[in-house]
């Protein structure tokens, strides 16, 4: 069945942003307007994917392939199964909301803004459904492009340092694995693609170094300890829009990675390193989680907190069983959501204090009553309240990492406590108590559109967390396929 | 003996011809109406370019002939590079023109010299004879002597002209050099006999080897590697912007047909020996080159060790051709269409590059340093959208052709077991990232210096438009001039 | 072959002895009484206040260029010349043997016009 | 008798000293042109020898060539070492630093 | 005749032969080199003499008349007094290269000699590359002038250098493509068949030798070469290199005695040569002019004297050429009209009515 449903997912954001390049920033409401229409647009085409997919089936859907580079039989070939169709739904969705929130607190050169988040937000969906090594490779790379303006051009006073440092981190990681890919296309006989990859019989000593070349990619994107350090820097300096569509999907891209290639392409390695990067893993919860507490920015606060709980999904992801491995794309999507709340709410009130210190704040309930609901309600889910998204999430990886081996669950488990720590004393400072200055005694209540955006996002998460079952359906086939594979030893 | 005299058969050579005898035209047409109407020898230029495109179109039939008694070869590789040639001047033309008018270098003898640089080009690239790949190189060489001096007044381009006359001849000295011993060893001049010659083994490895290491060192200083490089920063540094752009774009498709040509189709039978010595020039100019890029504070200068940079690139692939010693057709051919498509691509992003530095010059005013760049959004961000395509492409990242270029070579080098060298090799182009990241950096995130109005003609920005878009466009579909650079060399070795 | 050579070798250094030998002769033979007016440069009578080897008219660059160059075209036309009989006989190159050298000569022609029309070989 | 490694020699003695002079030469252009001169000649005697002991003709043919590109290089060179000369007022080899980086 | 000498030397040494006979060659050649410098050193020294001479009577008036009879001793006591002359080195100059300019003067005006023959056989070195063996050596001659003018760090000598050295060139390749056309017709590079090869001809069958020489096919070319011959010696009208009245003596303002001697020596034993080569190239070298009458040296020396004769006469005759117009002349002249004749010549000898076959 060859739809075009994917490449439109890719393609309608993208070339949706070209009008909006040419409207030019000096026609602002023509370029929102415009913008929000290709956002939505391309979130409308993604709905279809949700609609039509099939639970009960394991294998790759809405699959075209058409040649692209005959000369290394390099294919335009896209597909998605349950484990990457969310992520395309989410990424499309988040695009709505990052076009709202930059609706009227970008002045300069608005339609290059909107335009670089359009370009890529088609440019995560391409990396979520190819499936084809150069092609994912491609898409991988280019939308480190968009990202890299997007801190530069609209960031903090840091930004130009922020942005190199995201670039080159991230590039630096990504050149191993192109060698990797190359490696593999030799190996198999002349194939970038990645299902046939995932039959190859890899001797040992290749498999180890393969996966870490794509460790060292992923991981940064992830990212893990101690490959973090960019991630702090990006989150600070890049605007709102730029924050949250690092954290809620650019994050993933490096998880999405793990499960796509490292293991079920080298599983025996995946294996035979799995406790080194459970190690990792855990040192990012729990380290990273007392890091964040320290933290006298909310933006660098939440930005270690998402370390954090990206902790938590690579944990899932090598603690091999059914329900860590759901967990892990469970927290992923709920990550999305709440952290991409969290860094808007950041944002609603560096918009009108031009400020992210918590020392600066204090006692915003009394002059942002709706603003502060829901604050302190995605604050909640992102400590892991129940009947959040970022309960369940936590829940099944906890559950998993216990299968697996009690005190990995355990180290997993104080997170709950840490998240709450730091994300509710965070809270507590900022929102509760007396008005802390003048300042924000002239704040004002969250107009209609951040609202919205805001709202969405609660209801989002709220859904998620009373009712998972649309989301680890879909998953389910696929997740079981993937453990089959990874359960197979390919030596 | 005369008697066994055979006319040579001039048509495989007949765009040579008619560039030779359009140029007569043009140094006529100038010496009349020069003085008046420069537009008429730029056009002539223009038109002879055109011409040849056309005759080398039209007279292509896909069959490597030789003629000239076997000293000059006309096959699919040759009309390809020369066509490919002829893009890289025209488009060099047009982009200059402004420029050239604006500072009084629009000479007659700029387009002739040009045109003669072209003809050397032309004769490289479908060089059969080390006599005729001599010829043409010198043609070309003394040519970009001269442009790179036709500033008369400007220190630093006479200075650039003696220096890069200097480390030229002394290049070519060593080529000779290499080719006289092996035309000691082998007992011919011909590529073809060389490679006979070897492949029957009756030569003497020792001198062979010697003469090759010579051989090499020559090539490899026109290819401005690593350590033989030196030419290459003030060169391009001190030349006008035009003649930069041009000793920038069109020579390294002749030169790389000089080192297909001598190296492959000649010397193929000494493979081993000579893949280790690109190997370590490869590696040292990569490095070098992006190294010392991060230092420059002028764009061009930046550029120049950029060059450096992706010649290393570029002999990577060339080197990757034959594993071990065995002559395999598949991996060879992979290999050489790499390093050609990585030329093609090269070149491409190179004329862009220079055009943008074009862009924002304007009359008593060179936009060459990286300051320059600074806000170039706010100023105009069509351009600074151009400028932006073609950094990210040099720094090889997706989706333009730069990215293709280098995973064509990479893919080669790995293919022949280069591993940890297309490791090494990566790892650079990262630092290589660090700079044209800067560019970019400027264009966007800097405030303008300089708020002149952008004042390039339209042809100029018509062009240069079409570059960017050329190099973003065959990123996004590389294969049709990935399957000609294939097709070429598999119809041509 | 080379024992034709010898006599010219021996020539060349009995001329450069021939040049030798007066200048020592003279020197030993002649009397020698310099002082500082007879050894200082030639000029009108004034003290030479600068060095003499001073810029000189480019013009002299421009003949010693011109001079390679039609010296080689020389060079080329040397071994054609001596063979142009041998040529003239044989059919199978008698056409392309005059031709082609007159297309060399031609493309150099060209050359001499275009210098001679940028005043090159002016000298005023 | 002279044999053809002599000739090689001799010719291996002179490009030497003609590489020698373009590197370690730091006085005069001059010098550098007449320099590489030297090379080409060196190059010149190795054709010739070799072109002599193969009995091919090939070589001194290119000789030939050689010759003629040597002179328009040197004409080319004295072409732009007076071009510097009316810029630098020296042709002093340590002059030429205008452009570094 | 070398095979009449050995055995009488053979028998004469005796036991002391067996030495003499490695170092034989040797010295038979330098026999033979003094058998061609002696006189020809005479002739520079009477050349001189009949250069005041012929001046003289050209200008109604006597010359040299009181050293010997009729003057005759006057070359001799000439050179004795430069002889005695004190040799200057100037204090600016550089002196090694001072020395050598006069030394790289008159070697190649002598060692010219060696491949120009005076009659069949009388040739010290008869070799095949005789044509390119004088045009080489021939311009080592421009060096003395230019090593002098600069050794001299004077400014006249160095002017003179310059404009000597510009103007030698600049004839040179006039007379390089002048013999290119006497190469076409005659087909070697050997002399000695050059002047055979104009015994051969249509005239030459009617006993007309005369006319089957080069100079009358080729006269432009003779012309040519002959007027470029006179430049390219430095000699009137285009001595303008030292022009007594406007850079005093040019290259040898600095010299005297006999440094300046060997100057003036070159100067006079070129134009003997260049009228050797005249004979020879254009004017059948020793052949004679009309069939019935014997070749031989005689002709020879008849021609070159001849020439010689020309190049005094013209002399007393014309006024100098300015420096611009010298090398328009060569430049804007010579060159187009050689190359115009070299068409010519190739058009005639392509055509049936060649007199070359």
């Amino acid at each position: 069945m060859n739809s075009q449903l994917l490449s439109l997912a890719i393609w309608v954001p993208i070339l949706g942003a070209l009008p909006v390049f040419w409207v030019g920033s000096e026609r602002r409401s023509l370029v929102r307007w415009l913008s929000l229409a290709v956002a939505i647009a391309g979130f409308l085409v993604t709905i279809p994917l949700y609609t039509g997919f099939d639970v009960r089936q394991a294998g790759m859907q809405f699959v075209e392939q058409t040649p692209w580079i005959t000369r290394f039989n390099v294919q335009y070939f896209l597909g998605v199964d349950g484990i990457s169709m969310p992520f395309i739904l989410l990424n499309s969705f988040i695009t709505v909301l990052v076009v709202l929130a930059g609706w009227e607190v970008i002045e300069e050169k608005q339609a290059q803004y909107m335009g670089a988040f359009l370009v890529m937000s088609g440019l995560m969906n391409g990396i979520f459904s190819a499936l084809d090594g150069v092609l994912f490779y491609v898409f991988f790379e280019a939308s480190l492009i968009p990202m890299y303006i997007i801190i530069g051009a609209w960031g903090g006073p840091n930004r130009v340092y922020a942005a190199f440092k995201f670039f080159l981190y991230t590039l630096l990681g990504s050149l191993l694995m192109l060698v990797a890919l190359i490696w593999l296309f030799l190996e198999s006989g002349g194939s970038f693609n990645i299902l046939e990859w995932h039959e190859m019989r890899i001797g040992m000593a290749p498999q180890i170094l393969i996966f870490i070349a794509f460790l060292v990619s992923f991981a940064v994107k992830v990212p893990m300890w101690p490959v973090h350090t960019w991630l702090p820097d990006a989150h600070v300096e890049a605007p709102t829009g730029g924050s949250v569509v690092l954290a809620a999907i650019a994050l993933k891209l490096g998880a999405y990675g793990f499960v796509r290639f490292s293991l079920p392409i080298v599983p025996d390695a995946s294996h035979h390193l799995a406790p080194f990067i459970i190690t990792l893993s855990l040192i990012a919860v729990v380290y990273i989680g007392f890091v964040a507490l320290v933290q006298t920015d909310m933006k660098k606060l939440i930005a270690y907190s998402s370390i954090s709980h990206m902790g938590f999904v690579t944990l899932g992801f090598f603690i091999f069983n059914q329900i860590g491995i759901e967990g892990a794309l469970v927290q992923m999507i709920s990550h999305g959501f709440i952290s991409a709340a969290m860094f808007l709410c950041v944002g609603v009130m560096y918009d009108r204090m031009h400020s992210r210190q918590i020392a600066d704040y204090g006692g915003v309930v009394n002059t942002m009553p709706k603003f502060a609901a829901l604050f302190v309600f995605f604050a909640m889910s992102n400590s892991g309240l129940p009947a959040t998204s970022g309960f369940v999430g936590e829940f099944m990886v906890i559950l998993g990492a216990i299968k697996f081996n009690f005190w990995v669950g355990f180290a997993a488990a104080t997170t709950l406590i840490l998240g709450a720590a730091y994300t509710l004393w965070m809270v507590k400072r900022v929102v509760f108590g007396e008005v802390a200055n003048d300042h924000v005694a002239a704040l004002k209540d969250i107009n209609n559109r951040e609202f919205l955006v805001l709202g969405l996002l609660a209801v989002s998460v709220l859904a998620m967390g009373l009712y998972p079952f649309p989301f680890t359906e879909v998953m389910h086939a696929s997740v079981d396929n993937l453990l089959k594979h990874v359960a197979v030893s390919k030596l | 003996m005369l008697n066994n005299f055979v006319m040579p058969d001039l048509y495989p050579a007949a765009p040579e011809i008619f560039l030779l005898l359009m140029s007569f035209l043009v140094l006529f047409v100038d010496l009349i109406f020069g003085a008046t109407h420069r537009w008429m020898t730029a056009m002539l230029t223009v038109i002879t370019l055109l011409g040849c495109a056309a005759i080398t179109l039209v007279t292509s039939d896909g069959q490597t002939t030789l003629t000239f008694a076997n000293m000059f070869v006309d096959d699919l590789l040759s009309d390809f590079l020369k066509l490919m040639t002829y893009l890289a001047v025209i488009m060099m033309l047009v982009y200059s023109r402004q420029y050239l008018a604006d500072r009084g270098l629009d000479k007659g003898e700029f387009y002739l010299l040009v045109l003669y640089a072209t003809l050397g080009m032309m004769v490289m690239i479908s060089a059969a004879n080390f006599l005729t790949m001599y010829l043409g190189l010198e043609l070309m060489s003394l040519s970009l002597y001269g442009l790179v001096a036709i500033d008369r007044d400007s220190k630093r381009a006479t200075e650039a002209a003696m220096k890069y006359f200097t480390l030229g001849a002394l290049a070519s000295g060593l080529l000779l050099y290499g080719m006289s011993m092996i035309y000691g060893a082998t007992g011919s001049l011909e590529i073809e006999g060389v490679a006979q010659a070897l492949y029957h083994g009756q030569s003497e490895k020792t001198v062979l080897v010697f003469g090759l290491v010579f051989l090499v060192a020559g090539i490899a200083f026109k290819l401005g590697l690593v350590p033989f490089h030196m030419w290459i920063p003030d060169v391009y540094h001190g030349a006008p912007t035009a003649v930069t752009m041009f000793i920038g774009s069109a020579p390294k498709f002749a030169a790389f047909a000089m080192a297909l040509r001598l190296l492959v189709y000649a010397l193929l039978g000494l493979a081993v020996d000579w893949q280790k010595m690109l190997l370590i020039m490869a590696v040292l100019s990569i490095g070098l080159g992006n190294l010392a890029a991060i230092a420059q504070t002028n764009i061009k200068r930046m550029l120049a060790y950029s060059a450096i940079s992706h010649m290393g690139y570029m002999v990577l692939g060339l080197m990757s051709g034959v594993v071990g010693g065995q002559i395999d057709a598949f991996t060879a051919i992979n290999a050489y269409s790499s390093a050609l498509y990585y030329t093609v691509a090269y070149v491409l992003m190179s004329l862009g590059a220079f055009g943008m530095v074009l862009l924002l010059s304007r009359a008593g005013y060179e936009a060459e340093n990286l300051e320059d760049f600074k806000g170039l959004n706010k100023r105009s961000p069509w351009f600074a959208a151009m400028m932006l395509i073609i950094m990210f492409s040099m720094a090889g990242i997706p989706f333009f052709i730069g990215f293709f270029a280098k995973f064509a070579v990479l893919l080669a080098a790995i293919k022949a077991g280069y591993t940890a060298v297309a490791v090494i090799a990566v790892m650079f182009s990262l630092v290589g990232a660090f700079f044209y990241l800067r560019v970019v950096k400027l264009m966007y995130f800097d405030t303008p210096v300089d708020s002149a109005p952008i004042t390039a003609g339209l042809d100029l920005r018509v062009l240069l438009s079409l570059n960017g878009l050329a190099v973003a466009g065959f990123g996004l579909f590389p294969d049709a001039v990935m399957m000609v650079c294939t097709t070429t060399l598999m119809r041509s070795l | 072959m080379l024992d034709n050579y010898f006599p010219i070798l021996v020539f060349v250094l009995v001329g450069l002895a021939f040049g030798c030998a007066p200048i020592l002769l003279g020197w030993l033979v002649a009397p020698n009484h310099p002082d500082s007016e007879k050894l200082s440069a030639f000029e009108c009578g004034f003290a030479p206040f600068e060095d003499a080897r001073m810029k000189f008219d480019v013009r002299y660059y421009l003949i010693a260029i011109l001079f390679i160059l039609f010296d080689l075209e020389i060079a080329f036309l040397f071994p054609w010349a001596t063979i142009f009989k041998e040529i003239v006989n044989t059919d199978a190159v008698k056409m392309f043997g005059f031709v082609e050298m007159f297309v060399f000569i031609g493309i150099l022609v060209i050359g001499y016009v275009y210098a001679w029309a940028k005043g090159a070989l002016d000298w005023e | 008798m002279i044999s053809l490694s002599h000739y090689l020699i001799l010719a291996a003695i002179l490009f030497s000293i003609g590489m020698v002079g373009i590197f370690l030469n730091r006085k005069n252009l001059i010098v550098l042109l007449m320099a590489i001169e030297l090379m080409l000649l060196a190059v010149n005697i190795n054709f010739v020898a070799f072109s002599h002991y193969l009995n091919d003709l090939s070589g001194q043919l290119f000789v030939f060539f050689i010759l003629v590109v040597a002179a328009a290089e040197s004409g080319i060179g004295l072409a732009i070492l007076v071009v510097l000369f009316r810029n630098l007022s020296s042709i002093d080899v340590e002059d030429l630093d205008t452009l570094k980086g | 005749m070398e095979a009449m000498i050995v055995p009488f030397l053979e028998s004469s040494l005796g036991s002391l032969w067996p030495l003499v006979k490695p170092v034989w060659p040797l010295i038979w050649t330098l026999a033979k080199i003094v058998l061609i410098l002696a006189p020809l050193m005479l002739s520079v020294a009477y050349l001189t003499f009949w250069e005041r001479k012929v001046i003289g009577w050209m200008q109604v008036r006597i010359g040299p008349n009181r050293v010997g009879p009729w003057g005759l001793l006057q070359p001799i006591a000439d050179g004795l007094k430069l002889f005695f002359k004190e040799v200057l080195f100037p204090t600016a100059a550089d002196k090694k290269l001072f020395v050598l300019g006069p030394i790289m003067a008159i070697a190649p005006a002598l060692a010219l000699w060696a491949v120009i023959p005076f009659s069949p056989g009388w040739v010290l070195a008869n070799v095949d590359a005789g044509v390119l063996y004088l045009l080489a050596v021939s311009s080592v001659g421009v060096y003395g002038i230019i090593i002098a003018g600069w050794a001299s760090n004077s400014k006249y000598p160095f002017f003179g250098a310059m404009r000597a050295t510009a103007q030698m060139i600049s004839y040179e390749v006039s007379m390089g493509l002048a013999l290119i056309t006497v190469l076409m017709v005659s087909s070697s590079l050997n002399l000695t068949d050059i002047v055979n090869a104009q015994g051969k001809g249509q005239f030459a069958g009617y006993g007309l030798g005369v006319l089957s020489w080069n100079w009358l096919p080729l006269l432009p070319m003779f012309a040519v070469y002959l007027i470029s011959g006179v430049a390219e010696t430095n000699r009137a009208p285009f001595d303008v290199v030292e022009g007594e009245s406007e850079i005093v003596a040019g290259h040898m303002v600095e010299y005297s005695g006999m440094a300046f001697a060997m100057f003036f020596l070159a100067e006079y034993a070129n134009m003997i040569l260049i009228s050797a080569m005249v004979s020879i190239f254009f004017l059948g070298g020793w052949l004679s002019p009309l069939g019935f009458l014997p070749d031989g040296f005689h002709w020879m020396a008849a021609k070159m004297a001849a020439i010689l004769f020309f190049f005094l006469w013209i002399r007393a005759t014309f006024p100098r050429y300015r420096y611009d117009q010298i090398m328009r002349l060569g430049w804007k002249v010579f060159v187009p009209l050689t190359l115009v004749w070299i068409l010519v010549v190739g058009v005639w000898m392509m055509s049936p009515l060649t007199i070359w076959k």
